[in-house]
């Protein structure tokens, strides 16, 4: 038994040495809101340590103490202290009323709709906000731009400084939007429409993902995300607005027919219908749904499919 | 621990004829939480009902103003009033171990409660021939859906009550049928409770 | 207005076809054929040792509590074992499925489940490792243990308490029946909304589901009511409420949240049913349908369902960290108050499970606030738990060893809860294996507080202690296991992994998946030391028999009758004097002192009315599931007339006399075995006070 | 068990009921009803007096049935039942009020209305 907090340290310590690498995606945050969130996982960590480890000594101590054969002494009826008792109450309760306090103030500085933490940059540089609409389907991610009016499947790109403003919803079932280091998750609903901001300091490319199980090809829904220069990022637009494929209402419900895109393969769109995404939501609130058949469910992704 | 008193000539260690709890107050408890769990049943249906009436989940449909009738609804609270009314005085009679009186009581509540529930389906029924049935809209799912609910709890107490019908002479007041008796009434008391809150709720300050 | 279902349907068999009966997938192939080897050799045995009338007449139809506890447990205890296959599935695919060249075995693209099937695994694992698992295993102690705890004869309600169990046993079959009768579903254990509504899941995968929750949660509903009752009107003379042992009260405390919590479960899902067969528009996203009001009712019971779970695990734990103390429990009154504490906070946090659905931030702190505050009494008990080793003599039993283990999960839960409870954090981690991390540490906490729970009574209800160095082999792979798994776990979460994947993208993940899966091999092993203490258990049952006091240092008055308990629990009712009554007995040296002379017991008859409604429950489920809707409103019909035919009984039970009781307590002290009733079935109705 | 050589018509709860009181329930839940029938059918009072209003007549409602029809006191007989709707009270209030709450915010950030005429075929823009 005198074992067992050892035992416990090895796993802790191992995950420490693997802490620096960059595989341990929400330690390496790269934007201001996911710092912040890392930020309130740490300070979380460190305020509930004050008590954990304390008791965790605590117990060790007197498990060792007070074993049997230990010829320690032995109080059978100490069963009461009252001093001891308001401090077991009062100790959880100091450490939930900062907890609470500190939860409070960050909720405001990061919340999806209108962060508080972006105000400042937004206010300096309303030009500088970029607005991309969010369509989830069965089971792709498409991301239309209107103000550049192009539109791609699976891949979203963003110029480097601006603050991205994100319309979501689905076509179908929910879902939930993530890139670990930049976008924390948000619910995609079909019918409603959901907001989320985040900003775009450093170039770099990351892997996003569907994180709200959506059906059979649910695996499949990763998309890139690049944070390009914004000379990069207008020859992307310039590229993907060349393309000739025309992204149409009627086209948006060809590609809304449930699939899984294995390989998460990127597509350009020109010229996306301007009121696409105002169209899905009026269309799933009008009882508009993309079914999977039960056939197509049990052969996805298996080697069914291609036969 | 530190204030047990040790043992001294007093003690006992074993209570031999210890009588234990009555029946009845067991089962009429037990039954009242079953009630009690069956109200949070209805919270949760008031609940849905309350999130899904807005106009925008009529979905084009009809609101609630224009499906109920808080004049109409006015007949079947009395209705359903003078059924529980009905099946108390039964449970008067019940005092004094008359059994005609019990059985009187019981089938003028059921034929009361028989009233209201043809108001309720023949509201439902109408709006369904209408093309406004409950698969129309989520707010007239959520209409349906609490009336039939209470309509189906009443149905249960119209059979228990034909039970009670038969057992009544076959057993007499025994403690079984004495308990269901109690239970009953607070049974069918809590079908008037639940409508006075639909009534209440949906027929007047929905409407 | 019946909705129109995709595939065939006819008016005999509804939408059961042959090509239902999924024969060709391999997996299951196996498993088939491994429950019917199991399932001839447990019939074959019954047969051939012609028991078949004993399983009917001291099982099947009991009403006594112990062996009702004992049904529950065992049936927890199978669903235990195959939550845990699929569980060791899913772990399996996830190494297999990882990264883009991972290759696809049997059919799969990755790895060797294709997602329907691999889908259909995991919400098969929620669902029953929470509602088939966990729930029956700590309602089954519940009933063995309060209403000897309380020195009464039986629940309050002992024909209702064999219905509870017979409708979850049902529950529990069409959740197996699903493995070779259609699919289970493929939505998650919660029911993702709107993917179970019927244009994601048109198969009858969902409809299993429904049913079976709906099913057991009646069950569960109806057991709350006994315990309830049986706690406030069957306390021994002399118990009061704070005289009451630390177990009955979280019983009590546990059981209103189930009273409460689950009627808006079964809301939630007969809402969902009526927009699968009525056509309704609860929680479609179009047509006026609300899809959050789902989840928002799902979690109204979601999170008190968690507070149903962990607070009975509170109670095993205040019971076995005491008696291997050699202590009484620190700060009894303010443990008392901690479990009321949670079970009412329990009610004002659910949506910090959809944190991340859009609401504004002003409702978002509220539900973060409140959630915190439930860490209040939480971290109340674990000092009390750890001042209780103050000064106290430390046996390291195997049920000891599984509490120090559960406290230990339960400070590694609470950190992390404590984590999720704040918005920024919950962002980035609300649908990552994070938290499955976080919440595997409370559930195993339930399995550790089980074990401890398992070895503690076990005594107590089969005369018998269960093999020491195997439990403690048990102990330690299980723990180990446990701590490997969910560390690695942990660590994928921060390395962004997400819940349900079928196919790990990233191939960063690799080495961690490949921990969990050694973890998930030393599950295996703690399983065959498992089976191994069973059966040297068994074997040394003799050298290992159990006094009354199975422990020499318990405290609570269920150890003061024999073990294994006779059928009647106690001669004579005990009379209580304090507060741990037999450690007070113990110690002032009258803790063997037996009762002078007997008198007549009052005991209810067997029936098998219970048994009957609960099957014909599960076949109503079936037929609605299949949408056979003769069979459905014949099996409704009969089980409401078998409901009827009930009341009309007039069998009261009998009366034990008091000679009957002085000779088998003779027997007892003799240390030979009275468990089983004597056979009124002939004589009983003589013994029926006339009214 | 043992309680059952009792009278069954000697129990408290049987002897708890009377017909004036029952009779004195069924007439003011009555009037409470019509007078909340009343104020609805007048339509003179704003809607926030207007749901205070009917709110209490149905508060008074409920409470003359709890009194005179279900006869909840704190006599031994009824304690734990008046206890146990005591505590059913809150759940009620907290079930029903905190999702209202809930869905109106969470209605004013998600649901977007759409011109339903317009909705099938020219969706109007929707921010």
């Amino acid at each position: 038994m005198r074992l067992k907090p050892y035992l416990a340290l090895l796993p802790m310590l191992a995950l420490a040495a693997c802490a620096s690498s960059g595989d341990y995606l929400l330690f390496h945050p790269e934007n201001l809101i996911a710092t912040q969130e890392w930020h309130a996982t740490i300070v979380d960590t460190v305020v509930m340590m004050l008590v954990i480890l304390p008791v965790l000594l605590v117990i060790v101590w007197f498990g060792w103490r007070y074993r049997a054969g230990a010829n320690a002494k032995h109080d059978p009826d100490w069963s009461h202290n009252t001093a001891l008792e308001l401090l077991v109450w009062g100790v959880p309760l100091l450490i939930v009323g900062g907890l609470g306090w500190y939860t409070v103030k960050t909720l405001y500085a990061i919340e999806p709709y209108n962060p508080g933490l972006l105000q400042k940059q937004i206010a300096a540089d309303p030009q500088n906000v970029l607005h991309v609409d969010v369509i989830a389907t069965d089971w792709q991610w498409i991301f239309v731009y209107p103000q550049q009016k192009i539109a791609t499947i699976d891949q979203l790109v963003v110029p480097q400084g601006a603050v991205v403003k994100f319309n979501l919803t689905s076509a179908s079932v929910s879902n939930d939007i993530y890139v670990p280091q930049l976008l924390p998750m948000i619910a995609v609903m079909p019918g409603m429409r959901t907001k989320d901001t985040f900003d775009a300091p450093k170039l770099g490319q990351w892997t996003g993902f569907a994180a709200d199980f959506s059906g059979a090809g649910f695996s499949w829904m990763q998309f890139d995300t690049k944070i390009v220069s914004p000379a990069d990022f207008t020859a992307w637009v310039q590229k993907a607005a060349a393309s000739p494929d025309q992204l149409s209402y009627a086209t948006f419900q060809k590609l809304a027919q449930p699939h899984a895109n294995i390989g998460a393969k990127i597509s350009y769109f020109s010229n996306p219908d301007p009121q696409l995404f105002d169209k899905v939501v009026a269309a799933a609130q009008a009882g508009v749904v993309y079914p999977v058949s039960a056939a197509l469910t049990k052969s996805i992704a298996s080697n069914e499919t291609e036969k | 621990m530190a204030h047990q008193a040790a043992p001294d000539a007093n003690t006992r260690l074993f209570a031999p004829g210890f009588a234990g709890h009555s029946q009845i107050s067991a089962r009429t408890l037990g039954f009242w939480l079953y009630m009690l769990s069956d109200a949070l049943l209805f919270t949760a249906l008031f609940a849905a009902y309350a999130v899904l009436d807005t106009p925008m989940n009529a979905a084009g449909g009809p609101i609630a103003s224009q499906i109920v009738n808080p004049v109409e609804g006015f007949w079947q609270t009395i209705a359903i009033l003078g059924s529980v009314t009905a099946y108390s005085l039964a449970t008067v009679a019940l005092k004094t171990g008359n059994r005609a009186g019990v059985m009187l009581g019981i089938v003028a509540a059921m034929v009361l409660a028989v009233v209201f529930l043809g108001f309720g389906f023949n509201d439902l029924a109408t709006l369904t021939a209408q093309g406004n049935g409950m698969d129309r809209s989520g707010y007239l799912s959520a209409y349906f859906v609490l009336i039939l609910t209470h309509a189906i709890h009443m149905l249960f107490g119209l059979i228990w009550m034909l039970v009670m019908l038969v057992q009544i002479p076959r057993d007499g007041f025994n403690e079984m049928v004495v308990a269901r008796l109690l239970n009953l009434r607070m049974f069918w008391q809590f079908q008037a409770t639940v409508w006075v809150c639909v009534y209440i709720y949906v027929y007047m300050i929905g409407a | 207005m019946q909705v129109h279902v995709p595939g065939p349907w006819s008016p005999l068999f509804g939408r059961l076809t042959l090509d239902q009966i999924p024969y060709n997938i391999p997996i299951l192939q196996y498993t088939f054929a491994g429950a019917m080897l199991a399932a001839i050799v447990v019939v074959g045995a019954v047969l051939y040792f012609k028991k078949v009338g004993y399983f009917w007449r001291e099982w099947l139809t009991t009403v006594d509590h112990k062996k009702i506890g004992v049904m529950y447990i065992v049936i927890g205890l199978v669903m235990l074992f195959r939550g845990f296959a699929d569980g060791l599935l899913i772990r399996t695919q996830q190494v297999l499925a990882n990264g883009p060249n991972a290759p696809g075995y049997m059919g799969a693209q990755h790895g060797f489940l294709p997602p329907f099937h691999f889908d259909q695994v995991y919400s098969a694992h929620g669902t029953i490792m929470i509602l088939f698992a966990a729930t029956p295993i700590l309602t089954g102690f519940q009933n063995i243990v309060v209403p000897l705890q309380l020195g009464a004869r039986d629940m309050a309600f002992p024909y209702m308490n064999a219905l509870s169990l017979w409708l979850t046993a049902g529950a529990a079959g069409l959740v197996m029946l699903s493995l070779f009768v259609g699919d289970f579903s493929a939505a998650g254990w919660v029911g993702l909304i709107p993917l179970t509504e019927l244009p994601y899941s048109p198969s009858t995968g969902v409809d299993y589901w429904m049913w079976a929750i709906q099913i057991s949660s009646v069950g569960t509903t109806l057991n709350a009511i006994n315990m309830i009752v049986t706690i406030v009107e069957m306390r021994a003379p002399g118990m009061t409420w704070f005289r009451m042992p630390i177990f009955s009260w979280t019983t009590l405390s546990t059981n209103i949240i189930g009273l409460t919590a689950f009627p808006v479960l079964g809301v939630a899902l007969a809402l969902l049913g009526a927009d699968r067969y009525l056509g309704t528009h609860f929680f479609t996203a179009g047509m006026g349908g609300n899809l959050m009001l789902y989840t928002n009712l799902f979690w109204l019971w979601g999170h008190p369902e968690v507070y149903f779970l962990i607070l009975p695990v509170f109670g095993i734990l205040s019971e076995v960290v005491p008696t291997f103390c050699e202590k009484p429990l620190f700060g009894y009154v303010t443990m008392v108050a901690a479990s009321f504490a949670i079970a009412g906070v329990s009610w004002v946090v659910w949506l910090h499970h959809f944190f991340t659905m859009g609401a504004g931030p002003d409702i978002n702190g509220f539900f973060s606030v409140a959630t915190m505050l439930v860490g209040i009494p939480t971290g109340v008990k674990v000092f009390n738990w750890a001042f209780t080793m103050y000064r106290a003599r430390i046996t390291y039993t195997v049920p000891m060893l599984w509490a120090m283990f559960g406290l230990f999960l339960l400070l590694a839960g609470g950190l992390t809860g404590m984590m999720l409870a704040i918005p920024a954090v919950n962002y980035t981690v609300h649908d990552s294996v994070f938290v499955i991390a976080h919440f595997h540490c409370m559930v195993l906490l339930v399995v550790a507080a089980a074990f401890a729970g398992v070895s503690y009574w076990f005594p107590k209800v089969f005369g018998f202690r269960l093999d020491e160095s195997w439990g403690k082999a048990f102990f330690w792979t299980f723990s180990i296991a446990t701590l490997i798994v969910f560390t690695a776990m942990f660590a994928l979460g921060f390395e962004g992994e997400t819940r349900r994947l079928d196919w790990t993208f990233n191939t960063a993940w690799k080495p961690m998946l490949v921990v969990e899966e050694i973890g998930m091999i030393l599950y295996v092993i703690s399983l065959a030391c498992f089976a191994l203490m069973l059966v040297f258990s068994i074997v040394n049952r003799k050298k290992n028999a159990a006094g009354p006091d199975a422990w020499g240092t318990s405290r609570t008055l269920e150890w003061l009758t024999p073990s294994p308990v006779p059928f009647y629990n106690f001669a004579v009712t005990p009379q209580v004097n304090t507060r741990d009554e037999l450690a007070w007995r113990r110690k002032h040296g009258l803790d063997k002192a037996q009762p002078e002379h007997f008198e007549a017991i009052h005991m209810p008859s067997n029936t098998g009315m219970p048994f009957v409604i609960g099957m014909l429950a599960a076949v109503w489920g079936f037929a609605m599931i299949w949408r056979i809707w003769w069979l459905a409103a014949i099996s409704l019909t009969a089980l409401i007339v078998c409901v009827i035919i009930r009341s009309f009984y007039k069998n009261e039970g009998y009366h034990l006399q008091p000679e009957e009781i002085a000779a088998m307590e003779r027997d007892l002290a003799l240390g030979s075995v009275v468990s089983e009733q004597p056979d009124r079935s002939h004589h009983h109705y003589s013994h029926v006070e006339a009214h | 068990m043992a309680g059952s050589h009792s009278d069954p018509l000697a129990h408290p709860e049987v002897r708890m009921g009377g017909a004036m009181r029952y009779i004195a329930g069924f007439i003011s839940t009555v009037a409470l009803m019509g007078a909340a029938l009343i104020v609805t059918l007048r339509h003179d009072m704003g809607y926030e007096t207007y749901v205070e209003v009917v709110g209490g007549l149905a508060a008074l409602a409920l409470l003359s049935q709890a009194v005179l029809f279900y006869g909840l006191d704190i006599s031994r007989a009824q304690i734990w039942k008046s206890v146990s709707l005591i505590l059913t009270v809150p759940l009620f209030i907290i079930t029903v009020g905190l999702t209202v709450w809930m869905f109106q915010s969470l209605d004013q950030r998600t649901m977007v209305m759409p011109n339903s005429a317009a909705a099938a075929t020219q969706p109007t823009l929707l921010q």
